[in-house]
């Protein structure tokens, strides 16, 4: 299926969403469909149910995270600069630095078993990484979204609305960080299997005597 | 030659009223009684030793292994490591148990495997109580295991063992009545509930072959009746459910450690034995030697040759049959067994009432075997169990 | 019920009970301590350091790159780096590892650390009674305990070691190749270095190729 | 234990239609099994609400083995993360390589040479064969056959791991596969004997349905069990012999033809009834015709390099991009998916594990069952913890 036809398919039978191609420049060439995501659902139901489409088999459903980036560029600008016959229009090298808000991006990789056709990719991004995460669920439309969802709403902290059972995954409910995030601190008192390490050691030993423990 | 023989079937006896004579008159019942018991005490412990090993070693031939072959020559001395290991290990009890209920059960259950041997005619003429009524005493102090399990399961406060409990007490209640059935043929050919009586009544041979009540087909069909009953009786392969390890890890006595763990082991493998046994006595003419030559042979030698050959088979199914579902057991038990059971029964009666040997061979298998046939195949239809054929893709 | 499929299956673990007494090929249990299977070429357990020679400290072929150290997956390789210089195998003067650990306890024998030493120093031991009652200490081994001889690597891996000696004997030649050449005219040495180098590059490839 | 299970079936049909189910929730029996269960095959979980022996909810936990692969892979090069992915799913870890090998190379756009093709059809159906052969042993064990099938099971895995030890050095953590082919040459002797082993299977295959095909007790306990429907399968992208067993034509040999599975004659057994029997049977065909393509690759097998000679053992960067790479590992669609900024680490690295998401649909095939039935359909679904947790 080339996705140009898909997204103007998509496009003329789901009135009002915006699909953006997203160009995979390796030489795999799996481009990708960024999904809006208040439509999200109905593009999915569509592309599922919809004939000559028939996507009812969603594989992989995986979080990333985009922390926030500064791009760094160089621009040459025109300035009043002082120079020695007063100030003059002069070019010179600015570094002007973007700041490229982060986000957290859901992809669904997506075949069809009617067709034998695969592999369409589904993105949805959040408008930022701290407060505004939430995303649509898909797991309505394909039950194998459940638990991957459920483990990137663990490890990445996108909350997908419209989940019937949103709890964590992998790591403990009582948990509180989201580990795959880019800029995850592995906790000091983490469970260190003993090494013959000294910093290691000392690091557990630490935490036994901040524990109120003794050591040996 | 004959006397030989005769004094080696019975030297335990003529060794115990040897005993008897140097002892005062007053203490004679007393010390008659210590006398039998505690023979049955060792011996049958001692069995389940060598069962133990046996069976890990079988099961491991069968499985394409050695088995046990470290401890000793031949890995024999495997038991008694594992009695160290079982003695020397941490008597763990939960902290929400009953503790006295908890204690007792173990001690009950091998209290109650131990009385059902009282009945049990061993050798000629030995056996500890030759009750009229011996078979009826058996049944019923075997009950008694029920209530042990059901002490262990309740007391030990674990959802695990308290299904398991469950389990074994709705499984040895149902199979009990089929074992029961299976074994009122045997006691009307007999005409007595005596074991010993049981065991008289198919002594003598026809040529070489015995008059055992298993070559007659209600008395085939009554053995194989009685062995499945047993078998769950005894919670062994294919209807260990109530310690389905893969299940419920190990059923009632999940709870337990150490010695009362080896307490409980005992008692189910004494169980089989008793079972076992009384199979034995009902059905292979108790210790009497299977073809006429060779009485000469002491008779618990026969018992106990008997005994191993039954355990032989029990440890060949454990081997290779996977475990029965609950309801597939209890549908076993009253779709089945019962049915059978109680056509067996009048099988036997028309056996009783036909003289010609031909005619009630005949009326007696025709009587057996076509329920069977029936029965298994309408079951078999019911739960559309087949062996299927599948389809390839290209 | 009862039926023909049971009555199989125990005719099936019967045959095979029996079978067990007289077929080797049913009863595959090796009785370890007393048998043990013959050494299977390949095998891989712990790195260990390759010397040459006699003495495993002037015989060392690591050179302390520690490319191994970062392209270790599980990181249980630790280097320090000598401050002087000790001739390597080639002749040449090197550094040489003044400290060499392996932790194997987080070693997961991957092989990548043979596979990424452009010296040919670490290669992979078949020794795996390698338990002690010391936890820490027991498992981590210094380059003493690291350090086995050339020897020891033809013994356990045959037909990699020979491959192994006969790349680093070109490598060797076209050294001393080399050597021989820059002190000859210049124009004929360029040559002659060239084509041996070719000719230990086709030659490593072989080797590499049968690794 | 209910009064239903005692009176049998019969009652039990009754039960159920006098009295709506949830009438007794305050009742429910809240049994943990797991992770210490000997039966839930490693640290796997289950929150089992049960009324009597029947199920009446089940909720799955996982995590007791989360070592957080992905974030580790993240750290490392992308050789790096090859022995790691040996630990997925440590049954079948040559599947494992190649899953990872092949999303690299279409990560990277490598080509790999025809040995190599055939050095991994060979070594990924040899996995299929021991990881098959081996799960219906458990299954077994699961329904309480005392290890018999288990054990025969086992001493056919040996055959076949002493080949992957003579090959790649190690029995179980071949870590073989290369980007661009495999790591080492089939050492002299290695074919005949495989052949010898492979030869050799479809014997041990008739002992074992011998043994277990028409047993009643097998086919009483698994026929009618567990049932998938072919639907709900593939809306929860069940995939493997779990997902054929429910007449889910997908094999991704066939599908993607990924590597050289065009040119081998096999087919693909599809289930009529997506019961644990059929989840049973799939298996058993299965390795009936992986047998035939590995007689077909062993004759086939050319010469030539067994590594793109393009390609470099450090210092490795693709280009940024992305790729999702997927195998029919023998558990299922094994697939990576990966992310890559140009730098020598991924930028993501992602395994679509087939043992968790096979585990989706674990509560509907197990409401209304017995625990019994609960353990063999666990069984039947074949997991390996280190893969569901990752």
């Amino acid at each position: 299926m080339e996705l140009e036809v898909a997204k103007a398919a998509i496009e003329a039978a789901v009135p009002g969403c915006r699909l953006e191609m997203v160009v995979n420049p390796s030489p795999s060439a799996q481009h990708s469909l960024l999904m809006d995501a208040e439509h999200a659902v109905a593009v999915a139901t569509w592309l599922r149910d919809a004939e000559g489409m028939r996507f009812d088999y969603c594989s992989n459903v995986t979080g990333i995270d985009w922390p926030a980036k500064e791009l760094t560029e160089k621009v040459k600008v025109k300035k009043l600069v002082d120079g020695p016959n007063g100030p003059e229009e002069k070019e010179v090298d600015e570094v002007r630095k973007t700041l490229v808000p982060g986000f957290l991006e859901v992809v669904y990789h997506l075949f069809s078993v009617e067709r034998r056709d695969g592999p369409v990719v589904l993105r949805m991004r959040t408008v930022d990484r701290e407060a505004r995460v939430h995303l649509p669920s898909l797991t309505g439309v394909w039950r194998s979204a459940d638990f991957q969802e459920r483990e990137i709403f663990d490890l990445y902290g996108v909350v997908f609305d419209g989940h019937p059972d949103l709890r964590r995954l992998l790591m403990w409910d009582e948990f509180k960080d989201h580990p795959m995030r880019r800029d995850y601190v592995e906790p000091d008192d983490y469970e260190y299997e003993p090494t013959a390490h000294d910093e290691v050691l000392e690091r557990a030993r630490q935490h036994v005597i901040a524990a109120g423990g003794r050591t040996a | 030659m004959i006397d030989a023989a005769q004094t080696a079937d019975q030297i335990f006896v003529l060794a115990k009223q040897w005993v008897l004579g140097y002892s005062p008159a007053a203490l004679r019942p007393l010390l008659s009684a210590v006398l039998s018991v505690v023979p049955v005490l060792i011996a049958f412990p001692l069995l389940f030793a060598i069962t133990t090993v046996l069976e890990r070693k079988g099961l491991g031939r069968i499985q394409n292994r050695y088995g046990p072959n470290r401890a000793g020559p031949f890995g024999f001395f495997q038991p008694i490591a594992d009695g160290i290991k079982s003695l020397t290990k941490e008597d763990i009890i939960p902290s929400s148990a009953d503790h006295a209920v908890h204690l007792l059960a173990p001690v009950v259950l091998v209290v109650a495997a131990f009385l059902t041997y009282a009945v049990l005619p061993i050798g000629r003429g030995m056996v500890i109580a030759n009750l009229n009524a011996g078979v009826l005493f058996f049944f019923a102090v075997g009950t008694l295991v029920e209530l042990a399990v059901f002490m262990a399961g309740w007391s030990s406060h674990s959802k695990y063992s308290l299904l398991g409990a469950m389990r074994a007490v709705a499984q040895m209640i149902s199979y009990e009545i089929p074992l029961v059935l299976a074994s009122v043929v045997a006691i009307m050919a007999a005409g007595s509930l005596s074991p010993v009586g049981i065991v008289a009544a198919q002594a003598g041979y026809s040529g070489i072959l015995p008059h055992w009540f298993v070559f007659t087909p209600w008395g085939f069909a009554g053995f194989i009746l009685f062995l499945v009953a047993a078998t769950a009786e005894s919670n062994r392969s294919p209807f260990d459910l109530p310690e389905g390890e893969s299940e419920i890890i190990a059923g009632y006595y999940i709870e337990y450690s150490g010695f009362k763990f080896a307490l409980f082991f005992l008692g189910e493998y004494l169980g089989m034995f008793a079972s076992s046994a009384m199979a034995i006595t009902l059905f292979l003419g108790g210790w009497s030697a299977p073809l006429s030559f060779l009485t000469w042979v002491p008779s618990y030698v026969w018992f106990f040759l008997k005994l191993l050959a039954m355990i032989a088979g029990f440890i060949w199914i454990r081997g290779t049959l996977p475990r029965l579902r609950m309801d597939q057991l209890m549908g076993l038990a009253w779709k089945f067994m019962l049915p059978m059971a109680l056509l067996n029964i009048v099988a036997a009666a028309v056996w009783k009432f036909i003289p010609s040997p031909p005619v009630r061979w005949a009326v007696c298998a025709a009587i057996l075997i076509f329920p069977c046939v029936v029965l298994s195949r309408g079951l078999r239809r019911a739960k559309k169990l087949q062996v299927r054929s599948y389809q390839f893709a290209e | 019920m009862v039926g023909e499929g049971i009555l199989k299956g125990l005719a099936e673990t019967a045959r095979n009970f029996f079978g067990s007494y007289v077929d080797g090929e049913r009863l595959t249990t090796v009785q370890f301590p007393e048998q043990r299977l013959a050494p299977i070429e390949a095998t891989r357990d712990f790195p260990f350091l390759v010397y040459d020679g006699e003495d495993w400290h002037a015989g060392m072929r690591c050179v302390a790159c520690q490319i191994c150290e970062k392209e270790c997956p599980p990181k249980c390789i630790y280097i320090e780096k000598s401050a002087d210089k000790k001739p390597d195998a080639m002749g040449k003067a090197q550094f040489y590892p003044a400290k060499f650990d392996i932790d194997i306890s987080v070693c997961m024998s991957c092989q990548i650390c043979v596979e990424v030493c452009p010296f040919e120093a670490i290669k992979m031991d078949t020794e795996f009674e390698l338990s002690t009652d010391d936890r820490f200490g027991g498992l981590l081994l210094h380059k003493d305990k690291l350090a086995k001889s050339n020897e020891h690597y033809h013994r356990i891996h045959p037909t990699e070691a020979a491959a192994v000696d006969a790349g680093l004997a070109a490598e060797r030649m076209a050294a001393e190749a080399r050597t021989k050449a820059a002190a000859e005219a210049k124009a004929a040495a360029d040559t002659k270095a060239a084509e041996a180098k070719t000719a230990a590059a086709s030659m490593q490839a072989s080797g590499g190729g049968t690794q | 234990m209910s009064a239903a299970s005692v009176a049998g079936e019969v009652m039990e049909e009754l039960d159920a239609a006098v009295r709506p189910a949830d009438d007794f929730g305050e009742q429910l029996l809240e049994v943990s099994m797991g992770p210490q269960h000997p039966s839930t095959h490693g640290v796997f979980r289950m929150n089992v609400a049960l009324d009597g022996e029947r199920v009446m909810k089940l909720k799955p936990v996982f995590g007791y083995l989360h070592r957080n692969h992905e974030k580790i892979a993240e750290q490392e090069t992308y050789l790096g993360s090859m022995p790691y992915t040996d630990r997925l799913d440590y049954f079948c870890s040559i599947t494992n390589n190649w899953a990872y090998a092949l999303a690299v190379e279409k990560l990277a756009g490598i080509t790999v040479p025809e040995r190599a093709e055939y050095l991994r059809v060979i070594t990924g159906e040899l996995t299929r064969l021991q990881n098959h052969a081996c799960l219906i042993g458990f299954l077994l064990q699961d329904m309480g056959a005392s290890g018999t099938p288990l054990m025969y099971a086992f001493r056919e895995r040996e055959k076949i791991l002493d080949l992957f030890e003579a090959l790649t050095g190690a029995r179980m953590m071949c870590n073989y596969m290369r980007f661009g082919g495999c790591r080492v040459d089939l050492p002299a002797g290695w074919l005949e004997q495989a052949r010898g082993v492979v030869a050799g299977f479809p014997k041990f295959l008739d002992e074992f349905e011998q043994l277990l095909q028409s047993n009643e007790i097998l086919m009483e306990r698994t026929q009618g069990v567990g049932v998938l429907s072919k639907e709900l399968a593939i809306n929860a992208a069940v995939s493997g012999p779990m997902a054929r067993a429910s007449g889910v034509n997908y094999d991704l040999r066939k599908v993607d033809r990924y590597g050289i599975y065009d040119r081998f004659a096999f087919r693909v057994p599809l289930g009529a009834h997506g019961d644990v029997y059929d989840r049973y049977m799939i298996r058993v065909l299965e390795m009936r015709e992986s047998v035939k393509i590995l007689e077909q690759a062993m004759k086939e097998i050319p010469g030539g390099p067994i590594v793109d000679p393009k390609t470099k053992i450090r210092g490795f960067r693709p280009k940024p991009g992305e790729a999702y790479g997927r195998i029919e590992a023998p558990k299922g669609e094994l697939g990576f998916y990966l992310v890559s900024d140009g730098s020598a680490n991924p930028y993501r690295y992602r395994v679509r594990p087939p043992s968790l998401i096979n585990l989706t649909v674990l509560e509907d095939m197990c409401l209304g069952r017995n625990v019994a039935d609960v353990v063999i359909i666990l069984g039947s679904v074949d997991i390996v913890l280190g893969e569901v947790d990752r």
